[in-house]
């Protein structure tokens, strides 16, 4: 019963050395969205206006609810090609 | 329809050979093919880079961009289409993208080749981090605009 | 820049290849190559063609191809160009014709490449006559739209 | 002191088997433009409303001064690509 966090590119900079965090939401029953999730992961760093949010690798806004099981992803605005 | 994330680099004239040679069922369908192929400059905003490193969401990328070419294909009628994007340590004048459609008339396969690479640089889950020649690094914070 | 009018089949990515490998002087400066390939395909306005014949007007049609080259490379500031057309007799699945242009940021290299394109199939002084399956043959009237 | 005058893909058909002709302007003296050359040239055949003209290689109309060593060229709309 838990939630799989990842963060990447300037992101993971931010948060610290761990880009993946294992978030268990039955022991954290405040968790209801992503911006929960935010809060919960980021030692009271604040989040940057642009960052984009993806929940099982679809782009969603921060008020996405989650469930069991789901992957939640944090980064900054993409620059490949 | 076919997406290739590539850690070692990449030959776009070969790629598009070898593609195109495996697609025998199009010979005479196709009148129109649209390629475009990105290459990592020496340059990027006034500063002189050494190297790149191009960071992926490995899973959502690969998703994200085949997302795009089907969504593109229906829309353009495309027969085929073809995206190889390098990750990984990248060198100058390594190509990075390359993006290649095939129709039967020019005008889709240049307005489907354009509106995939739009998508890719402004949805698609990659970072660059450039190795400036001065030894600092720093995360690429935008892409230029495309139109 | 570069203009060719070939009577023999031309293989548009190993033409591309060699190009590329001749303008070292350009490495590290271009970010973005865009091309356009037109294929004969085995079928037109309903009915199969089996083949076809393309003529041009020797002299006028170099002239105007590297007209249209030299304004373009001015006006999207073009690294290269490269423009390969075939003429004579021509198979089902031969590529006809190549406009490659290589550019530091990509929408100059889209809108250049389009632009050449669209300039080259409304005004370039080549002329086809498509032999019908049925054994008669005739002159092509108009090309399909562009835009 | 003559013009050289060509047709091509279907207006060499059109004209007939001569697809270049040599027209000597002294003798006739009547030539001024691009018109006179085509009347002089075609047999009465009444030139189709789409037909492209070139001067020494450089698009024109109907209406354009020809002089001594011109090279005047009568096609169909082009089909290249």
């Amino acid at each position: 019963m838990s939630i799989e966090v990842k963060f990447f590119a300037s992101m993971r900079d931010l948060i610290g050395e761990d880009c993946e965090i294992q978030v268990d939401i039955i022991e954290q029953q405040s968790i209801k969205n992503v911006d929960d999730i935010w809060n919960f992961c980021a030692n009271g760093k604040k989040r940057p206006n642009n960052v984009l949010i993806a929940v099982n690798m679809d782009y969603v806004d921060g008020k996405a609810h989650i469930k069991d099981g789901d992957e939640v992803a944090f980064f900054p605005p993409v620059t490949g090609g | 329809m076919k997406v290739i994330i590539d850690s070692e680099a990449f030959d776009p004239w070969k790629s598009l050979n070898d593609y195109q040679k495996n697609m025998p069922q199009l010979n005479g369908l196709y009148g129109a093919t649209a390629v475009f192929v990105g290459t990592m400059r020496d340059f990027n905003e006034g500063d002189n880079v050494s190297e790149m490193f191009l960071e992926h969401y490995p899973g959502m990328t690969e998703r994200h961009l085949e997302k795009i070419c089907q969504q593109t294909a229906d829309e353009y009628q495309l027969l085929e289409s073809l995206v190889i994007h390098r990750v990984g340590i990248i060198q100058t004048n390594d190509p990075i993208v390359l993006v290649a459609v095939w129709t039967t008339h020019r005008k889709q396969a240049f307005e489907a080749c354009r509106e995939i690479m739009e998508d890719l640089k402004s949805k698609a889950p990659f970072w660059k981090k450039e190795q400036l020649n001065n030894g600092q690094n720093r995360w690429v914070e935008k892409n230029t605009k495309g139109y």
